[in-house]
């Protein structure tokens, strides 16, 4: 419990939360010192969250302790769980400013937006570094009321009525979520994350009680994990500025759901526990339901922005199936689709937001020809869509390699159909408008690329095109050590609890 | 049924009973020269409640409730003066000194159109 | 450890009490200079205020009772007057001061007529001396005399801008007052009439179950629960607390109806907790169940901010009538009624005051046309929405400290006893749940004008106090989230009922 | 002779009862009003049975003569307001016409005039209230006689407490006093005398901070009757104040009653000369209604440096002490009535 | 003893005339008897029990306050009579509401 490594991650929170207050009483006009301000906050956490992965890689225990009340203690803690999704957030931040700043030039309020921008950051790095379960729901919860103002940052009517939504569904899963982190309080005392749960001492009796709680908690985060029947406010969330949908909806809020399940059912309860009190299947039959049912709205869906929400309702729910299986397989195939998922979705969200910017395109038929017009976003719209399908060199194959390595382990055979079937639904909402991107022809002549050098303003192109490379990277070096796979094995190595009957084909044993 | 009918426990019940007339006669009266003087009445009964407490038994009358009940008097001597005062205020902004039941009077002048 | 001498900590409550009614003496004897007594004595009050609480934690362990008493006059409990000092009273000693700075910084530039500062500034003076007096006094009819003294100032302070509603809503505050100070008095009479004591403490030692205690607790705790406008008996709140001046009614829905809520709180732990019946428990878990439906649904009708921000406070303290109950199957879990107290005060101070900025800069506080005032004010936004926040309950404001202490009091409490109080129970713990949700309806009333878009006009000048005040104390409510182990420490040397 | 005064507090309840019902009901202001000072009255002589003569005092002076007198001059602003035409601006209104002044005819004037008339009935229609709304009538009825009936069973079961008589008695030698009253408001409990300065003070402030005074709408009768009554009981008055002030420390009486004399005589003399009342200066007034408690609190610090804790007298000094304070608190009493009596502050305040 | 019965009697017929005012106030048609009636009868009256209670008064202090009161509700039944008096014949308006 060395004292230097809590003020790491004191100063990991700070890097984003200082520069947020202080942009919030920055007067309007001051666009210089914001967007410095902006990206110099983003440039040290990125640095920050590298001195911790090489820390945290190396074994070090960095721990922060603060007691809210007698029995409650606000903790930071980093392990290497909380990493993968800490350095996903950052590097995906810096990519994102960088692209809102492009994105909201000569529009009004920016101050306001890029305060509670970083307020939003600085919560989902909360949630990352977070050590136990109340320090968990209280950044969740202020995830909840850093976002409200981004969703309804346009003002328009709608744009309130999808915050009211938004936050109708998120409070009251806020409040879910207290109920059943004060009931585990009082049964277990205010424990720490520890990977294999520490329920596992409780007697049987209170089963059914923990039951109950597991359930409640899991409906708690399945409302931003976006898990059916509590996934509605992410579609009508999408009337938000594109970096917000791309940065929140992709990364930031979705991931926290996701996160909180693979919490709970890995570090709270344990995941022999929750198979023993059948939440892991209650979670499995929802996640494959909602795969399927994202996979198929995001079919119909016509507007871009609308598919790829479906899209990411659906995707998402790879990891709770991951984590639902109970597998270190599964695991790791849901863990590494968490950051796969991620890069992919945030590129597809960057070339939706360029095309709506440059050529005003919001359907996915004006898509037809828009490759002439726009090659390079276009290429990078093509790199993440075939991630998301999972053809075998991008990211994609990888999860889902996984996944079906974890299904087989589980003897869960139908949930490779699960797979095969969202696979050919992915292929079959992506692949149209990629075709017609580059193959038809264009129906309304478009103006030339007007005299810039490049198809659109470059602050908008060069980090769709950072992260589309970022996109293909985890597919072309998964053995690297620090690329996602690596880690992800780094995790389950480190931390899993070999459930029974299913051995490590690799010969990595796992002590818990 | 009371074994003995001395001042002791009489005017304690005098002073009861004058409480309860004035809490009637605050709660009926809509003038609000009535409700000052019910309330006066009201504290005339908890001092007769008070002194009677002081006169029980033979023994000679306790000093600490008659010197309460004489701070009491003069609190709500100077209470029934602010109350007065503040009256004459209202009718000369209103025009009557009646407190009306309705609750939320503040409707009545926010804007028309913002009903 | 050197434990500060107990005659120090004597000094020092003797000092409290003689600021908390010298500053308003001379302020009354010189109103010309009020507003400078006013500035200057406050700060210095409470920088003694803070010094005696450094003390007090520091002598507390070392002590016998864990409170300072002081026999004014040099006369002992049965008989004189006694000061009683104890981790409770700083805690509201503390509330109290930092909303009368916040109102006082607040009030330099919202009355801004020497006339109007000359009767202002005294009258402002005694109910913050008068709420001191009220919370550092420990026997009954000391604080039926301190009721009044907070009660009528107030009063005065509501009728001071003269306009139709103000002195109506002050003539129905003092009728209520008066009432519920009477009914407290035949009360105290009662006690005194059976134990021929008034002192508080040994009122507690020497009450019994008999029906003197039980009709005592029903006048007095009557009493004060009209004076805190709990929900059959709210009426007077809203017209007085939306047509007051803004440092004012911050002050009354800050303090003075946590004031009330704190005696209550206080005559319970020391006489009549044994009374606690599962039916009375039931009966004010209703009360405080309709009370948060009502006031909620009250706030989100109100066409004025000003009201909207009374109706919540009539919801809010529908909350800490719901802790009632609960404390009566769950003793232990008291402080949950002064966290309430604490960040209630904090918060809705902060938003009544901004309210009152909004009205300034915008002439009205019509809701459906403040639009303009609120995109243009940044900061007095962020005060209402962070203040809000609090009230809701929501993460790391005390409010969420609050509400997590009472959930898990409410939780402790069903586990063990009959099934049907577990059913009832439950309930309360439903209608907690149910309370924030209402609260975040009627904030986000109150907040979703700035975010919609609009034109934006700051409307009148509006001076610096008036500015940052509500952000400072938005701040404080919010920062009172961490704080939470530091006020449970302080709580913990309070004197209970054995 | 126990039957004979059985009879007589039987009498005596049943008449406070009586008078405080027949008060409440009435439909007439002004009726109401007469009843309530009867009802003082009658309360006095209850507290002379209870052996109580200091608060019989002060029931007398304060319960029924101040209290009556601000009803009644409250009654003729109501009056006066009423007649006056409302006008919606102005909130301070201009002082009524004195009618000694207007109507110059002599005394012996036929009473029928017509203007005096006509002001009489509008005047008699603001001192008329309506009777209680029929509704509900029943539930309050029921809910008070129910709150009667407990508090009286309460009573009841209360067996005779000696209360704090013997402990008083015990320290009456240190008190610096010898009468048990004083002793107790001024040592034993002077923390609430002090509170209870501070309350009438703060009825003055808030009574001063509604507006502003409108010249006293009370109108003397004409000729030298009242004057010359003033000036005969004037003097009595301002005696008999003192003296009441003095036989505190050893028999009935004390500050406040003294206090309570001498507002009275301060009354008199602004209805019987209201034009020569000289506007005293603002800030000498606002001193002067501050200084009793100012004093009180002052005293009692000394007591906080020294001695034990706040508010204590080392029992030589006593009695000078206890001498000073209670005359400080007379002044401040009588003035505070008097302003409270004449309503708002004055204009010269607000210059 | 003398002084005892003396006083007895006195105080009674003091009594008797309070009665005998009592009686005026109730049956008199208008305002300015039943003044006449009050003042008369009843100074009178508190005259002849002051008369009685000197008698039993220890010393001469006591009998001078006895006196003192009985001039000064003189003089204050005098005024009042006079102003209400004096109220009634410039306004009239207590008459009419007979």
């Amino acid at each position: 419990m060395n004292a230097d490594g809590g003020l790491l991650l004191i100063a990991i929170l700070a890097s984003s939360l200082v520069p947020g207050l202080l942009i919030f009483f920055l007067p309007e006009e001051r666009h210089g010192l914001r967007t410095l301000l902006n990206l110099s906050a983003a440039g040290i956490k990125l640095v920050l969250v590298g001195v911790l992965l090489l820390g945290v890689q190396r074994g070090e225990t960095f721990e922060f302790g603060l007691t809210l009340l007698p029995g409650v203690d606000f903790v930071l803690a980093a392990d290497a769980l909380s990493l993968l999704f800490a350095t996903l957030s950052s590097i995906l931040w810096f990519v994102t400013t960088l692209y809102a700043i492009g994105y909201l030039e000569g529009s009004p309020r920016r101050s306001r937006f890029f305060g509670f921008f970083s307020l939003c950051v600085s919560a989902t790095v909360g949630i990352a570094l977070s050590g136990n379960l109340i320090t968990f729901v209280i950044f969740y919860e202020i995830l909840t009321l850093a976002t409200w103002p981004l969703v309804v940052h346009r003002g328009t009517p709608e744009a309130l009525r999808a915050g009211r939504l938004y936050l109708a569904y998120t409070v009251t899963s806020g409040l879910v979520l207290l109920a059943a982190v004060i009931a585990l309080n009082l049964l277990a005392g205010s424990q720490p994350f520890a990977s294999g749960g520490y329920l596992l001492h409780l007697p049987d009796e209170l089963h059914g009680l923990l039951q109950i709680i597991g359930l409640a908690l899991i409906a708690g985060f399945a409302v931003k994990a976006a898990l059916i029947p509590l996934h509605s406010w992410l579609p009508q969330a999408m009337v938000a500025p594109a970096p917000v949908s791309a940065l929140l909806h992709a990364v930031a809020v979705v991931k926290a759901g996701a996160f909180g399940i693979v919490r709970t059912l890995n570090d709270v309860f344990g995941l022999e526990l929750a198979a023993d009190l059948r939440l892991t299947d209650v979670l499995l039959v929802l996640a494959a339901l909602t795969i399927v049912y994202g996979s198929i709205q995001a079919l119909r869906a016509q507007d871009i922005k609308q598919r790829l929400a479906f899209s990411t309702v659906s995707q998402v729910s790879y990891i709770a199936l991951g984590v639902a299986m109970a597998g270190p397989l599964g695991v790791i195939g849901g863990l590494v689709h968490l950051v796969h998922q991620g890069l992919t979705k945030i590129t597809l969200f960057f070339c939706a937001g360029n095309f709506a910017e440059t050529l005003g395109i919001h359907e996915i038929r004006e898509m037809r020809g828009v490759g002439r017009r726009m090659p390079l976003t276009m290429a990078a719209f093509t790199v993440g869509g075939l991630g998301m399908i999972g053809l075998p060199p991008l990211a994609g194959f990888i999860s889902k390699w996984y996944l079906g390595l974890g299904a087989l382990e589980g003897e869960a055979a139908w949930i490779l159909g699960i797979l095969a079937m969202s696979s050919l639904l992915n292929a079959a909402y992506f692949l149209p408008p990629i075709i017609a991107g580059w193959m038809a022809e264009p129906e309304v002549t478009r103006p030339p690329a007007h005299k810039t050098r490049f198809e659109s303003h470059w602050m908008l192109l060069f980090p769709t095109l950072f992260v589309a490379v970022l996109a293909l990277l985890p597919g072309l070096l998964a053995g690297l050590e620090l690329s996602p796979l690596g880690w992800v094995e780094l995790i389950v190595e480190r931390g899993y609890v070999l459930v029974p009957g299913g051995d490590m084909d690799n010969g990595t044993g796992v002590s818990p | 049924m009371i074994e003995s009918l001395d001042p002791g426990t009489l005017y304690p019940f005098g002073g009861a009973a004058l409480f309860a007339l004035g809490l009637h006669g605050l709660i009926r009266r809509r003038h609000l020269i009535l409700r000052i003087l019910a309330v006066n009445i009201m504290g005339s009964g908890v001092f007769m409640v008070f002194l009677g407490i002081a006169a029980r038994g033979n023994a000679p009358p306790d000093p600490v409730a008659q010197a309460l009940t004489l701070t009491g008097i003069v609190v709500a001597v100077s209470a029934t003066a602010f109350a007065l005062a503040l009256t004459v205020h209202l009718a000369r902004l209103t025009g009557y000194a009646v407190l009306l039941p309705g609750p939320l009077q503040t409707h009545r002048d926010s804007h028309p159109d913002d009903r | 450890m050197s434990t500060a001498s107990p005659d120090t900590l004597i000094f020092a409550t003797g000092a409290l009490a003689a600021v908390s009614l010298g500053l308003p003496l001379l302020a009354s004897a010189w109103p010309w200079q009020a507003r400078r007594i006013g500035l200057l004595g406050l700060p210095l009050a409470i920088l003694g205020l803070l010094a005696a609480v450094g003390l007090f934690l520091d002598a507390a362990p070392g002590m016998d009772a864990p409170a300072v008493r002081v026999g004014l006059g040099g006369w002992e409990a049965p008989l004189g007057v006694t000061l009683h000092l104890d981790g409770l009273a700083l805690a509201m000693l503390l509330l109290n001061a930092l909303v009368a700075l916040a109102g006082s910084l607040y009030a330099r530039g919202y009355i801004h007529t020497a006339a109007g500062e000359r009767q202002f500034w005294p009258l402002w003076l005694w109910l913050w001396g008068g709420l001191n007096l009220l919370v550092l006094s420990g026997d009954a009819f000391n604080l039926f005399i301190t009721l009044e003294i907070a009660s009528l100032s107030a009063v005065a302070l509501v009728a001071l801008t003269g306009d139709t509603d103000a002195v109506t809503g002050a003539m129905r505050y003092l009728l209520i007052n008066l009432l519920g100070s009477l009914s407290f008095l035949l009360g105290a009479a009662l006690l005194y009439g059976e134990f021929g004591v008034l002192d508080l403490q040994l009122l507690g030692e020497l009450a019994d179950d008999g029906p003197t205690v039980r009709m005592a607790a029903a006048l007095m705790l009557g009493g004060l629960l009209m004076k805190a406008a709990v929900f059959p008996l709210h009426v007077w709140l809203a017209t007085a607390h939306a047509s007051a001046p803004a440092p004012v009614s911050g002050m009354l829905s800050g303090m003075v109806v946590a004031a009330m809520f704190y005696l209550i709180l206080r005559l319970w732990l020391l006489i009549f907790a044994p009374l606690g019946t599962p039916a009375l428990a039931v009966l004010l878990g209703l009360l405080g169940s309709a009370a948060l439906v009502w006031g909620s649904l009250q706030a989100l009708r109100a066409p004025r901010l000003k009201i909207v921000a009374a109706y919540s406070t009539v919801a809010q303290m529908g909350y800490i009538t719901l802790a009632f109950p609960i404390l009566i199957l769950h003793p232990a879990a008291w402080p949950v009624v002064v966290f309430f107290a604490f960040a209630h005060g904090l918060a809705k101070a902060a938003v009544l005051m901004a309210a009152g900025t909004v009205q300034k800069a915008a002439g009205h506080d019509r809701m459906n046309a403040l639009g303009p005032v609120l995109r243009a004010r940044g900061r007095t936004v962020f005060a209402l929405g962070l203040g809000g926040i609090s009230l809701m309950g929501l993460p790391l404001t005390g409010g969420f400290l609050a509400k997590y202490l009472l959930l898990e009091a409410g939780l402790l409490a069903a586990a063990d006893t009959t099934t049907i109080m577990q059913v009832w129970t439950a309930l309360w713990v439903v209608m907690v749940a149910l309370g924030s949700l209402l609260a975040t309806a009627y904030i986000l009333r109150m907040v979703a004008p700035a975010f919609a878009a609009g034109e934006r006009n700051p409307g009148g000048h509006v001076s610096a106090g008036m500015e940052w005040m509500p952000l400072a104390l938005a701040v404080g409510a919010a920062a009172m989230g961490l704080a939470g182990a530091s006020l449970t420490g302080l709580l913990e040397h309070t004197t209970v009922a054995a | 002779m126990n039957a004979a005064l059985l009879t007589f507090d039987f009498v005596l309840l049943a008449g406070l009862l009586g008078v405080a019902w027949r008060c409440l009901a009435s439909t007439d202001l002004f009726r109401a009003v007469v009843l309530f000072i009867t009802f003082g009255l009658l309360l006095a002589i209850a507290w002379v049975r209870l052996e109580a003569p200091d608060i019989a005092l002060a029931e007398a002076a304060i319960g029924a003569g101040i209290t009556g007198a601000l009803l009644l001059v409250t009654l003729e602003r109501l009056k006066h307001i009423m007649n006056r035409p409302r006008t919606d601006t102005d909130h301070d209104p201009a002082p009524p016409p004195d009618p000694v002044a207007s109507d110059a005819d002599a005394p012996g004037a036929a009473p029928t005039g017509d203007a005096a008339s006509r002001a009489a009935d509008a005047g008699n229609a603001a001192l008329s209230c309506a009777p209680a709304p029929a509704r509900g009538r029943w539930i309050t009825l029921v809910v008070t006689v129910g709150l009667a009936g407990l508090l009286m069973a309460t009573l009841a079961t209360q067996e005779h407490d000696p209360g704090l008589q013997p402990t008083v008695a015990e320290h009456m030698d240190v008190s610096g006093v010898d009468h048990g009253i004083t002793a107790v408001l001024l040592n034993f409990r002077s923390w609430d005398t002090l509170l209870e300065l501070a309350m009438v003070l703060l009825a003055g402030l808030g009574a001063w901070s509604l507006g502003r005074h409108d010249a006293l709408p009370a109108r003397p009768t004409p000729g030298p009757v009242l004057p010359g009554a003033v000036r005969l009981l004037l003097p009595v008055a301002i005696v008999t104040g003192v003296y009441l002030l003095w036989a505190g420390s050893h028999a009935p009486g004390g500050a406040f009653q003294a206090g309570a004399v001498l507002g009275a005589a301060g009354i008199l003399v602004s209805l019987a000369r209201p034009h020569e009342l000289p506007d005293p200066d603002p800030r000498l007034l606002r001193i002067g209604v501050t200084a009793g408690a100012l004093l009180f609190l002052a005293i009692g610090l000394w007591g906080l440096f020294a001695g034990p804790a706040l508010l204590t007298w080392p029992s030589e000094l006593a009695y000078p002490l206890i001498l000073i304070i209670e005359t400080g608190a007379t002044l401040s009493i009588a003035l505070t009535l008097v302003a409270l009596f004449i309503g708002g502050r004055s204009p010269r305040e607000d210059t | 003893m003398i002084a005892d019965l003396l006083t007895t009697v006195l105080v009674l017929a003091g009594l008797a005339f309070f009665a005998a005012g009592t009686l005026g106030l109730l049956r008199f048609p208008d305002v300015y008897t039943r003044l006449h009636a009050l003042t008369k009868a009843d100074n009178l009256g508190l005259g002849l029990v002051v008369l009685g209670l000197m008698l039993q008064a220890e010393g001469p202090a006591m009998i001078f306050k006895l006196a003192l009161i009985w001039v000064l509700v003189l003089a204050a039944g005098a005024t009042a009579a006079h102003m209400v008096a004096q109220r009634t014949w410039t306004h009239g308006e207590f008459e009419r509401r007979e």
